[in-house]
C-alpha cells in the first residue's frame, strides 16, 4: 500500500494519518475462523488465526522441521509411551501457570467424545495421559504410534484449563485464553479477529502491538484491500496476479513450496480403463508436468515426481515419467484401446487450489493432443469432497494434500481402500503399507517407505503434479518470512 | 395479406421509436452471434495458447485479447453467446409453460386449486431468488442443464402469478361468458379462447425475463455454480476471470458488456412491445 | 337576443391530436358562443368532438393536443394565448366543469374536504375554518345531507350519485361565470338523472351562471338548455334555439336524429334511421362528412365542404340552405 | 381488523412451515455434510459416529419431524461448523444486513422516485429517454459485475472507499451503491409507469380543472395515489434486498445474513441454512404484513370496515 | 334458396300460446362477498325470488335501476351463473340443475346478446371464427357450410362476406353488436337473452341495431328478454315488462299498461323521471330522494319504502306480496291489497 495507514482497525474512524505508528498489522484472510476452541476444527484458516494465542508443544522451524515449543524435550520411552518435558516458565493469558495438567487437559479434550473434536479419529491409538510432575508428561498409546511427535505439532494446542472449565466450550469458543504471543481482543463474525500482544510472552515481547486478521472472501477485494493499504498481508495471490503486486512499489511477493502438494487422482475404483496400469502409466506420460507449471502457473511450484514431497521427511527419489506422448499411445494400445477409445472426465474443484480449474482445463487439453477425449466437470468443493469420500468420481480428479511432512501420513490416507482420496487402491500395495506403519526402527521404516515410494510409481497410482508455491502478498516494510506450514506467525514479523 | 400488412406496420413503430429500435438491432447482432458464431469466431473457443496468455485487446490478432490459458476472448464469448442465449430462452419457455399452465389452473378452476397452487407460490416468493438457485444448484449440481433446471424452478412463479390474475380477469370478460353460452366445451374455452389472450402480457414478460435469466446464469456463476469449462458461457468467463481485475481488466469487462448490452437490447425491446402490444395503452392512443 | 352579453366565444377552433399514426383532426373548426344566464347545450354523437371542444375551452387537453387555429374569448381575453398560469387562475374559478364520470372523477385517496379544499386554497384567501365552512355550505345546497360528515369521509364512502352531487359543489364552491358539464348524467340512472338535473336547474337560476350542458341525450336538452349546437365529425353542424331546433331542423343529420328516437316512431314497428356509421376522424370524406349518410345527398355534398350558413337565429352546415341561409364567411370555404 | 391478522398470521404460518420442509428436504438431498466436517482421514467408524450425532443415521421422516417440532419452538440446533445456536448465527447478521438493505432501499427511493416522477411529467422528452436509458442499463448490469468494477475503480485506483467489510461510513458507500443500482432502476420504472397511469386519471383533471398548479398535483395528488402500488413494489424488494444481497454481501465482505447463508450452503452447515432460510421467509412475511397495513394506511377503499 | 330466407314466409306467432317457452319461479341468485376466514361471508341478494314466464314470440323487458339485478337475472336464466335457488322451466323442463354438459347442448336454443360491444368479441379471433364456433361446438354442418351460413348471417345483419377474415377491432361499436347478434341467431335459437344490447351505442346507430333485432325476431320467430334501463327504447320493443327494484319484480304487465296505467309507485317514478321529448311537454315529475339502497343490506319490509312517496306504516315492515290485478297485471305493493 502507499499511504501509511498501518491501523485501519475496522469499526474506527480513519486514524491520523499523519502519526505513521508501525505497531500492528492487518492480515487478511478468506473465510472467518470457526471456533476460537483450540484441539476442535481441523480447518486451516482457524488454525493460522489461533495459533497466535496457543501454542504447540512442538513447533517447526520454517522448513518444517521439529523444534521445541512449550515441550523442552521429548523421547519415546517404549513403544508405546512418550514422554514431553515442559517449559516451567510460562504463564497462561490470565496469570496460570502453564504446567503437565494443562497438557493433559487439553489431550483429554479432544479424547472426549462429547466435545465433538475434529481431531478425534487421529488421536485415537492415544491411551492415556500421565501426569508424571508439575513439567513432566507421559502419553500412553495403545498401538506403537512413531507419527506423536508430529500430531503434537500439528494438532495440539494448549488452552487454560481453568477458564475453559469455568466458562464452558461455548463461552470459551468466544474468549481464548492461551499462552501465546497474542492475547484475545474481539472477535467480530465475518469482519475481524482482532488480537493485542501479550508483553509476558515467554519467548519475549511481540514486536507487533496489535494484529487483525479480516475477513475477505473474494481475491479482488482482498487484493484492492491490499494495494489501498488497509491490508497489509494476504497469501495465496494468482499466478497471474503475482506481476501486479510486484509492480507496485510498495509491495513484494513471497513465496514458498508449500507442504501441500496437488495431484491429478486416476480412480481405480471404479470398473474401467484405468483400472489397467498401462493406462495410468500412459497418461503419466501424456501429461506434461514441466507445460502445467510453467504455461498454468507461470513457474510458481515445484514439480514432484512420486507420491512426497521433497520436504517430506520420507522423501526418496523417484524416477520421472516425463513427457512422452507416444510411449502414452503405445501403452493405451496395449491395454487394448485406442486413444481415440478413451472418453475421460477430470472433475476439479473451483478456486481451492491455485488455478485449479485451469490446470484441468489444461490437462484436458493435453490428453486431447493424443486423441483422448475428455470432458471437465467443476464441482463446487462440498460436491467435491462428498462425491470423493462416497466414491462417486468418474476417471480423473484434481485434489490437493497437505500439510504432507511424513510418509505415513501421506501414503496411509491416501493409497488404502479406506481412504479414497488418490482414487487408488491396490491390494498388493495396501498390504505393504499396512506392514511399513508400525515399524519403529528408524532406518527400517525409511526403507519400507522408500521402497513404497517406489512401488507407487510404477504402479502410476496418480499423477503427482507438484508442490504447491504459496505466493504472499507482503507490504514492501513488513519482514515476513513465509513458512511450509502456511502459518501466519506474528511474533516473527517486524516493520522495518 | 393481413399478416403482410401488421408485420409492415409493427417495423414502421419499431422504426419510429429509437430505443425500440435500438433493443431489436442489439437482438438481431445477438442472434447472428449466437447462430452462426461458430464461422465467425476467428479462433477455436476452447484452443489454448499458453504463450499467449492474457494479451492485452490487439495483439497478434486477439481483437480483445486472451484468457488464463491463451483463448481468444473474442471467440469465446461469440460461442458463448449461444450458450447464454440458450439459457435464456430455453429457461423462458420452460417456466413460461409451466407456469402458464399452473397460473390457468389456479385461476380458472380457482378454488381447492388455486389455495395450493399460490401458497406454493408464496412459499417460493418467501426466499430470494438467487438463494433458491443456489440451494438447488448445491444438490443437484452445476452445469448447463442444472443451471436451466434450477432457473425454472424458480422462473416459473412469475410466470403463474401473472397468468393466474390475467386469467382471473379474463374468465369474467364477456365473452367468455359469451362462449358459456353458446355452449363451447371448457377446456376449448381455455385453449381456444383464454391463451390467445394470454400471449401478449407472455410475451411482454418473456421479453424482460430473458435479460434476468441471462442475469442470473451469470451470478450463479459467479458463486461457483455455473456452466461448465471449457464451454464458454458469459457468466464462467465472468468467473473466471474475476480474480483478473487488476491484472487483465479485459477478462471480465467484455464478457460484462455482452451481458450488458444484450440485456440492455432485450429490455428495451421488451419496454417497445409492451408499449405496443399493450390493449390500453394502443386504445387510449 | 343579441343584446345579451357573449361571454363565450369560440371561433374557428381547431383542436388536433398528434399521434402515431399522424394527425388527428378532432376538432376541426367550431363556432359557438354562450351568452350570459343561458345554458347552451352541444349534442352529437359518440367521438365527434364535444368533451374535447370543452377540454380545449378549459385548456386541459393532454400534451399531445394543440390549437391549429382560432380562438377562445372568455371575458374578451383569448384564452389560446394565455400563458398556464394565467389559464390556471380561471380555472375552477371563473370556468368550472364537471365530467361524465362521478366514479373515477374522484381522487380516491383524499378526502371529499381535501380534494373541495382546492379551488379555495388556489382562487380564494380563506382560513382553514373558513374554507371548512364554506364547504360544508355548498354541500348543503347540493343537497348531500350530513354534510359535515361526508366532509371527511372518502369517495367510494359515497354513491354514485352523491359524488356527482360532490363534482357540482366542486365546481361551484368559486361561483364561476361559466359552468361546462360534461355528460354530467349519463353514468347515472334515470331517477338520479331528474335529481341531478333538476338540481343544476336550479342552482344556474340561483346563481345567475352560464352553462354549456354536453349531451348525447336529446330529452336532456329538451328539459334543460335555450340554445342547442349540433355537432358531426369535428364540426357544428347546426344551431338553433331549443324550439327551432325540435320544430324545424334544418340540418339532415338533426333531423335523422330526432325522427330515429323511439317515441318518434309507432311502437314496435322499424325506426327510421340514419345508415352507416360516424367516420372515423382521420378517414373524412372529401366533400360533406356527412354526405355518406344523408337521404338528401347531392353531387356538390360529395365534392365539396359546405360552410356553416347563418340564419337569424339558426345556422346549417349544408349546402341545401345555401341560398336560405347567409354564406358562410370565405375563410371558411377555404380552410377545410 | 383483527381477523384479518389472524388470517395473515395462519397463511405466514402455513408458507414458513411450506418453505421449511421444502428446504429440509432439499438439503438433505445436497448430501452428507461430514465430508466438509471431519478430517480426510477421520475413519469410517468415525463419520458414522458423526452421522449419529447428527442423527443422519434415523429415517428421514423422523428427522423430518423432530426437526419441525423443534423449528416450532425457535430451536434450529447448533451450527455444525462453530456450535453456536443455529438461529443467533444468523439473528446476529440481521443488523448488518438490515442497515445495508435500508441505506441502499432509501438510497434508491431517493433517486428513483423524482426520476421516476419527472420522466412520466416530460414523457418523451429528453429527460425521459436518458432516465429510462439509465434505468434500463441499471437493470441490464450484473450486480457482481458492477461491484467488482466499483472495487477496482473506486477502491484500487482512487482509494476513495475501502473494498469491503463493515464499520464506517465510508464502508457503506460501494455496497449500497451496487445493491441500490438494480432497485433504482425497478423502482425508477415502476414509479414512471405507475404515474403515468396515475396522470391520465379522471381524478388528476379534476384536480387541473380546480387550478391547482402542476407541482402541487404531483407533489400531493399524483403522489399519493402512486405510492399505493410503490409500497407494495418495494415490499416485494425489501424482502430480496434483505434475503437476496447475496452476492454483495459476498463481494464486499459485508457480514450479513445472505453471505452466512451462502457460506453455510457450501459447508453444508445445515442448521443455519435451515434457520437463515427461516428467518427470511419470516421477515419476508412481516414485511409483507407492514406494506399491508401502510397500504391500508393509503388506500382508504381498504381501510374502513 | 337458404333456410334463412325460407323462414320468412312463415308467420310470426304473436298470439301466446298456452304453454310459456320460458318459466321463471322463484329464482334467486345470492352472491357471496368473501370477508375473511372468521366472519360470515356477506351475501349479496342480486335476484331474490322473481317469477315470470315468456311466451313464444313475445318480447319480454326487464327494466330497473342500475345495480337491481337485471343481468344476474339474464346469467342466471341462462345459467351462465349457478342459480341459489328456484326453478328454470325451458319448454317445460327444468334446466336449474343440469351440469355444465348437459346444459351445454341446450345452449344451442337459449342465446345472449351482451351490452359491451367491445368486450363482447375474443379479440384474438376473426369474424369467421366467431361465427363459425357455435356451428362447430354443436357438430352443425360441414366446415364450408359452417363458413356459407356465416356469410348468410353477416349479410342478414347489415354486413358482407368482404368481413369475414377480420378482427373485431376493425369494426365500429354498432358493427360489432351487429356480430354479437349475428353470433346469437346463428344458431337459431329459440330465446335470446339481449342484455341492454343497445345502451352502449350512439342514437343514431341504437335505432339501427334496434332495426335489426325486429327483423330478426319476425324472420326466425325468435322470442326475447330485453333487458334495458331505457324506458324509451323498452316502449317501443318489448310486449310485456317487468319493472324490478332490488332483485325483485315490483310490476308486471303488458307494456302499454306500464307506460299508460303503472301501478307500483315505483313504475311511476320512474317513468316521470324519463326527460321530456320535445321543449314543450310538460311533465308532472315525481323526483325520489335518495338512492338506491345496496343490495347487502335491503331495507326491512317494502325494500322501496325509503323512497316511496307513498310510504304507509306497514311498507316499513311487511314484504308486500304480489298481487294479480288483471289477467295481464301484478304488482307487489302494499297499496293494492290482496282482497
Ligand atoms: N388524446 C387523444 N389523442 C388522439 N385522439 C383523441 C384524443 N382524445 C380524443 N381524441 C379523438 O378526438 C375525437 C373526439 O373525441 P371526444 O372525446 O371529444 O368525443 P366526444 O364527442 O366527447 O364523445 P363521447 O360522447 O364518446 O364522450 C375522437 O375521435 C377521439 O378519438
Ligand atoms: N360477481 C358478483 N359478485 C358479487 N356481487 C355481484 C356480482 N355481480 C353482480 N353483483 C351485485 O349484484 C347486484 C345486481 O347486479 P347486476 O349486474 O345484476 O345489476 P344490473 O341490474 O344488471 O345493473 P346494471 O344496470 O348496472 O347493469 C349488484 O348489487 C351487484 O353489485
Ligand atoms: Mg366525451
Ligand atoms: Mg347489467
Ligand atoms: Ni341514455
Amino acid at each position: 500500500g502507499t499511504d501509511d495507514q498501518p491501523d485501519s482497525e475496522p469499526g474506527s474512524e480513519t486514524p491520523d494519518p499523519s502519526a505513521p505508528s508501525r505497531d500492528s498489522i492487518v492480515i487478511a484472510v478468506e473465510s472467518d475462523a470457526v471456533t476460537m476452541l483450540a484441539n476442535t476444527d481441523v480447518n486451516y484458516v482457524n488454525d493460522v488465526q489461533i495459533r497466535n494465542i496457543y501454542d504447540p508443544l512442538i513447533e517447526r522451524d520454517e522448513q518444517g522441521q521439529f523444534i521445541p515449543g512449550l515441550a523442552e524435550e521429548w523421547e519415546s520411552i517404549d513403544e508405546l509411551t512418550w514422554e514431553f518435558k515442559l517449559r516451567d516458565d510460562v504463564v497462561f493469558h490470565n496469570g496460570e501457570p502453564f504446567n503437565a495438567e494443562a497438557v493433559k487437559f487439553n489431550i483429554d479434550y479432544i479424547l472426549d467424545e462429547s466435545n465433538q473434536s475434529f481431531y478425534l479419529s487421529r488421536w485415537t491409538m492415544v491411551d492415556e495421559v500421565e501426569v508424571v510432575d508439575d513439567y513432566t508428561v507421559r502419553i500412553k498409546t495403545s498401538v506403537p504410534f512413531p507419527t506423536l511427535p508430529l500430531r503434537i505439532a500439528d494438532d495440539l494446542l494448549i488452552m487454560e484449563p481453568t477458564h475453559v472449565q469455568e466458562v464452558g466450550n461455548e463461552e470459551a469458543a468466544r474468549n481464548p485464553i492461551g499462552t501465546g504471543a497474542y492475547e484475545f481482543d474481539q472477535w467480530q463474525r465475518d469482519e475481524y479477529l482482532i488480537l493485542t500482544a501479550n508483553d509476558q510472552y515467554w519467548k519475549g515481547e511481540p514486536q507487533i502491538k496489535q494484529v487483525t486478521f479480516r475477513y475477505i472472501s473474494e481475491f479482488s477485494a482482498r487484493l484492492s484491500a491490499f494495494l489501498s493499504g488497509d491490508v497489509h498481508l494476504f497469501k495465496n495471490v494468482p499466478v497471474d496476479s503475482v506481476a501486479n503486486i510486484e509492480n507496485d512499489d510498495q509491495s513484494k511477493i513471497e513465496m514458498i513450496g508449500s507442504s501441500r502438494i496437488n495431484y491429478l487422482a486416476l480412480n481405480n475404483f471404479y470398473e474401467g480403463p484405468l483400472q489397467d496400469q498401462r493406462v495410468r502409466q500412459a497418461i503419466n506420460y501424456a501429461v506434461d508436468v514441466d507445460e502445467l507449471l510453467e504455461a498454468v502457473l507461470n513457474g510458481y511450484g515445484t514439480k514432484m515426481t512420486g507420491p512426497l514431497s521433497q520436504i517430506n521427511a520420507d522423501y526418496t527419489e523417484t524416477s520421472d515419467y516425463g513427457y512422452d506422448p507416444d510411449r502414452a499411445i503405445e501403452l493405451i494400445q496395449e491395454a487394448g484401446y485406442e486413444p481415440e477409445d478413451l472418453n475421460l472426465q477430470i472433475d476439479t474443484p473451483s478456486g481451492r487450489y491455485p488455478m485449479d480449474t485451469h490446470v484441468a482445463q489444461a490437462i484436458a487439453s493435453q490428453l486431447e493432443r493424443i486423441g483422448i477425449s475428455v470432458n471437465i466437470q467443476v464441482n463446487e468443493w462440498g460436491n467435491h469432497l462428498a462425491k470423493i469420500r462416497q466414491r462417486d468420481m468418474q476417471d480423473m480428479f484434481i485434489l490437493g494434500w497437505g500439510p504432507a511432512y511424513d510418509g505415513q501420513g501421506t501414503i496411509e490416507n491416501l493409497f488404502t481402500e479406506n481412504s479414497p482420496y488418490s482414487g487408488f487402491y491396490d491390494p498388493e500395495v495396501e498390504e505393504q503399507i499396512y506392514a511399513a506403519l508400525p515399524i519403529f526402527d528408524e532406518n527400517e521404516r525409511k526403507q519400507a517407505f522408500d521402497d513404497l515410494q517406489h512401488l507407487l510409481v510404477e504402479q502410476a497410482a496418480w499423477v503427482p503434479l507438484w508442490q504447491q508455491g504459496d505466493l504472499y502478498a507482503v507490504d514492501d516494510q513488513l519482514t515476513f518470512i513465509p513458512r511450509v506450514d502456511e502459518r501466519f506467525t506474528v511474533f516473527e514479523m517486524s516493520w522495518d | 395479406m393481413e399478416n403482410k400488412s401488421r408485420l409492415a406496420g409493427f417495423f414502421s413503430q419499431l422504426v419510429r421509436s429509437p430505443t425500440g429500435l435500438l433493443g431489436f438491432t442489439i437482438i438481431i447482432c445477438v442472434l447472428i452471434l449466437g447462430i452462426a458464431g461458430k464461422s465467425i469466431a476467428p479462433f477455436p473457443p476452447n484452443e489454448a495458447n499458453f504463450i499467449n496468455k492474457l494479451s492485452p485487446p490487439l495483439t497478434d490478432g486477439h481483437i480483445l485479447g486472451t484468457d488464463q490459458l491463451g483463448r481468444d476472448i473474442l471467440s469465446r464469448i461469440i460461442h458463448g453467446t449461444r450458450v447464454s442465449l440458450m439459457i435464456g430462452l430455453v429457461t423462458v419457455v420452460f417456466a413460461g409453460l409451466i407456469g402458464t399452465v399452473i397460473g390457468i389452473l389456479a385461476g380458472y378452476f380457482r378454488g381447492w386449486v388455486d389455495i395450493i397452487l399460490m401458497r406454493i407460490v408464496d412459499v417460493q416468493l418467501s426466499f430470494p431468488f438467487i438463494l433458491l438457485v443456489l440451494v438447488i444448484n448445491a444438490v443437484i449440481g452445476s452445469g448447463l442443464q442444472n443451471i436451466i433446471f434450477s432457473l425454472v424452478i424458480v422462473g416459473w412463479v412469475i410466470y403463474a402469478r401473472m397468468v393466474r390474475s390475467e386469467v382471473l380477469a379474463l374468465r369474467e370478460k364477456e365473452f367468455i361468458l359469451a362462449c358459456v353460452a353458446t355452449g363451447v366445451p371448457r377446456w376449448q374455452i381455455i385453449i381456444k379462447h383464454i391463451v390467445p389472450n394470454l400471449f401478449t402480457p407472455i410475451i411482454v414478460l418473456s421479453s424482460l425475463q430473458i435479460a434476468t435469466f441471462i442475469i442470473a446464469e451469470a451470478s450463479v456463476s459467479f458463486l461457483g455454480f455455473g456452466v461448465q469449462p471449457p464451454e464458454p458461457a458469459w457468466g464462467n468467463m465472468l468467473s473466471e476471470g474475476k480474480d483478473y481485475i487488476f491484472s487483465a481488466w479485459w477478462l471480465i469487462t467484455f464478457p460484462g458488456i455482452a451481458i450488458v448490452l444484450t440485456a440492455l437490447g432485450v429490455n428495451l425491446f421488451g419496454d417497445w412491445l409492451r408499449d405496443v402490444l399493450d390493449p390500453e395503452l394502443q386504445g387510449k392512443s | 337576443m343579441n343584446e345579451r352579453k357573449a361571454i363565450l366565444r369560440v371561433e374557428n377552433l381547431k383542436t388536433f391530436f398528434r399521434t402515431p399514426r399522424g394527425i388527428v383532426k378532432a376538432v376541426n373548426g367550431i363556432d359557438i358562443t354562450v351568452y350570459e344566464g343561458e345554458t347552451l347545450g352541444i349534442v352529437g354523437e359518440s367521438g365527434c368532438g364535444k368533451s374535447v371542444t370543452s377540454l380545449s375551452i378549459m385548456g386541459l387537453l393532454s400534451k399531445s393536443a394543440f390549437t391549429a387555429e382560432g380562438h377562445i374569448y372568455f371575458d374578451e381575453k383569448d384564452l389560446t394565448k394565455l400563458k398556464e398560469r394565467e389559464m390556471r387562475r380561471l380555472r375552477g374559478n371563473k370556468i368550472s366543469m364537471i365530467f361524465q364520470e362521478p366514479m373515477t372523477s374522484l381522487n380516491p385517496v383524499f378526502t371529499i374536504g381535501e380534494q373541495l379544499s382546492e379551488p379555495l386554497l388556489q382562487h380564494r384567501n380563506l382560513k382553514k375554518r373558513e374554507r371548512r365552512q364554506h364547504i360544508i355550505e355548498m354541500l348543503k345546497t347540493v343537497g348531500i345531507p350530513r354534510a359535515e360528515e361526508i366532509i371527511d369521509e372518502y369517495p367510494h364512502q359515497l354513491s354514485g350519485g352523491m359524488r356527482q352531487r360532490v363534482m357540482i359543489s366542486l365546481a361551484m364552491l368559486c361561483e364561476p361565470k361559466l359552468l361546462i358539464a360534461d355528460e354530467p348524467t349519463t353514468a347515472l340512472d334515470v331517477t338520479i338523472q331528474a335529481q341531478i338535473l333538476q338540481l343544476m336547474k336550479n342552482i344556474k337560476q340561483e346563481k345567475q351562471m352560464s352553462m354549456i350542458l354536453i349531451t348525447h341525450d336529446l330529452g336532456v336538452v329538451a328539459e334543460m338548455c335555450d340554445r342547442v349546437v349540433v355537432m358531426y365529425a369535428g364540426q357544428v353542424v347546426e344551431s338553433a334555439p331549443i324550439r327551432t331546433l325540435f320544430d324545424e331542423p334544418l340540418h339532415p343529420y338533426t333531423q335523422g336524429l330526432l325522427a330515429s328516437l323511439p317515441h318518434s316512431n309507432t311502437r314496435k314497428k322499424e325506426l327510421k334511421t340514419i345508415p352507416g356509421s360516424v367516420p372515423r376522424p382521420d378517414d373524412l370524406p372529401k366533400g360533406c362528412a356527412f354526405a355518406p349518410r344523408c337521404p338528401k345527398v347531392f353531387d356538390k355534398c360529395l365534392t365539396d365542404k359546405p360552410p356553416l350558413f347563418e340564419g337569424s337565429v339558426q345556422t346549417s352546415r349544408c349546402w341545401l340552405y345555401e341560398d336560405q341561409l347567409a354564406g358562410g364567411e370565405e375563410r371558411r370555404l377555404q380552410d377545410v | 381488523m383483527l381477523d384479518y391478522i389472524l388470517k395473515r398470521a395462519i397463511q405466514t404460518i402455513i408458507v414458513l412451515l411450506l418453505a421449511l420442509t421444502a428446504v429440509f428436504f432439499l438439503i438433505r438431498l445436497a448430501g452428507d455434510p461430514t465430508a466438509l466436517f471431519l478430517p480426510p482421514d477421520a475413519s469410517r467408524a468415525q463419520i458414522e459416529q458423526f452421522r449419529t450425532q447428527l442423527g443422519f443415521d434415523r429415517p428421514l421422516y423422523v428427522q423430518y419431524f423432530e426437526f419441525m417440532v423443534n423449528a416450532v419452538q425457535g430451536d434450529f440446533g447448533t451450527s455444525l461448523r462453530t456450535r453456536e445456536d443455529a438461529l443467533s448465527v444468523v439473528l446476529d447478521r440481521v443488523p448488518a444486513t438490515f442497515q445495508l438493505a435500508f441505506t441502499a432501499l432509501g438510497l434508491s427511493l431517493l433517486i428513483a422516485l423524482p426520476v421516476g416522477i419527472l420522466s412520466a411529467y416530460k414523457r418523451n422528452s429528453i429527460y425521459d429517454q436518458v432516465g429510462v436509458g439509465f434505468t434500463v442499463l441499471g437493470q441490464a448490469v450484473p450486480s457482481f459485475w458492477l461491484g467488482l468494477i466499483l472495487i477496482y475503480i473506486f477502491a484500487a485506483l482512487l482509494r476513495w472507499f475501502p473494498s469491503g467489510g463493515g464499520g464506517s461510513m465510508m464502508h457503506f458507500v460501494l455496497p449500497t451503491v451496487t445493491l441500490a443500482a438494480y432497485s433504482v432502476a425497478r423502482f425508477a420504472r415502476f414509479t414512471r409507469s405507475a404515474m403515468l397511469d396515475i396522470l391520465s386519471k379522471d381524478y388528476i383533471r379534476t384536480a387541473r380543472s380546480s387550478g391547482t398548479p402542476t407541482r402541487r398535483i404531483l407533489s400531493r395528488y399524483a403522489f399519493k395515489n402512486t405510492l399505493i402500488p410503490i409500497i407494495t413494489l418495494v415490499a416485494l424488494d425489501l424482502g430480496t434486498l434483505l434475503g437476496g444481497a447475496v452476492i454483495t454481501e459476498v463481494v464486499f465482505s459485508w457480514p450479513g445474513v445472505g453471505r452466512v447463508l451462502y457460506q453455510s450452503l457450501l459447508n453444508r452447515d445445515f442448521p443455519v441454512v435451515l434457520a437463515g432460510v427461516f428467518l427470511i421467509a419470516l421477515i419476508y412475511s412481516i414485511l409483507n404484513f407492514i406494506t399491508d397495513v401502510l397500504y391500508a394506511y393509503v388506500n382508504p377503499q381498504i381501510r374502513v370496515k | 334458396m337458404s333456410e334463412y330466407e325460407q323462414s320468412k314466409d312463415s308467420q310470426p306467432i304473436v298470439e301466446a300460446p298456452a304453454a310459456p317457452l320460458l318459466e321463471v319461479q322463484e329464482l334467486k341468485k345470492y352472491y357471496s362477498i368473501d370477508q375473511g376466514w372468521f366472519k360470515k361471508n356477506l351475501e349479496v341478494k342480486a335476484v331474490d325470488g322473481i317469477s315470470f314466464s315468456v311466451y313464444k314470440g313475445e318480447t319480454f323487458g326487464l327494466v330497473g335501476e342500475s345495480g337491481c339485478g337485471k343481468s344476474t337475472a339474464g346469467r342466471t336464466i341462462l345459467k351462465l351463473n349457478d342459480p341459489t335457488a328456484g326453478g328454470i322451466l325451458f319448454e317445460g323442463e327444468d334446466i336449474s340443475k343440469l351440469g355444465y354438459g348437459d346444459m351445454r347442448k341446450l345452449r344451442r336454443k337459449l342465446q345472449m346478446v351482451f351490452q359491451d360491444p367491445y368486450a363482447s368479441l375474443n379479440p384474438k379471433k376473426t369474424i369467421r371464427q366467431i361465427l363459425t364456433e357455435p356451428l362447430r361446438v354443436h357438430n352443425l354442418f360441414t366446415p364450408k357450410e359452417r363458413i356459407q351460413k356465416a356469410i348468410e348471417i353477416l349479410e342478414i345483419v347489415g354486413l358482407s362476406e368482404y368481413h369475414l377474415n377480420r378482427y373485431p377491432h376493425e369494426f365500429s361499436g354498432g358493427q360489432r353488436q351487429r356480430i354479437g347478434i349475428a353470433r346469437a341467431v346463428i344458431l337459431q335459437p329459440e330465446l335470446i337473452i339481449a342484455d341492454e344490447p343497445v345502451s352502449a351505442l350512439d342514437v343514431s346507430i341504437q335505432s339501427q341495431v334496434i332495426n335489426l333485432l325486429l327483423k330478426l325476431q319476425k324472420e326466425f320467430q325468435l322470442t326475447y328478454i330485453f333487458i334495458s334501463h331505457d324506458l324509451g327504447v323498452i316502449e317501443h320493443i318489448t310486449d310485456r315488462v317487468a319493472v324490478m327494484y332490488l332483485g325483485k319484480v315490483v310490476e308486471l304487465a303488458t307494456t302499454e299498461e306500464i307506460f299508460s296505467d303503472p301501478k307500483h309507485p315505483y313504475t311511476k317514478a320512474l317513468l316521470s323521471s324519463v326527460p321530456i321529448s320535445h321543449p314543450d311537454e310538460q311533465k308532472e315529475r315525481i323526483i325520489l330522494s335518495g338512492d338506491v339502497p345496496s343490495a347487502v343490506k335491503p331495507p326491512q319490509g317494502c325494500s322501496f319504502h325509503p323512497r316511496c312517496p307513498d310510504c304507509m306504516e306497514i311498507c316499513k315492515t311487511k314484504e308486500p306480496v304480489t298481487v294479480q290485478l288483471s289477467p295481464t297485471q301484478s304488482v307487489s305493493c302494499h297499496l293494492y291489497p290482496k282482497e
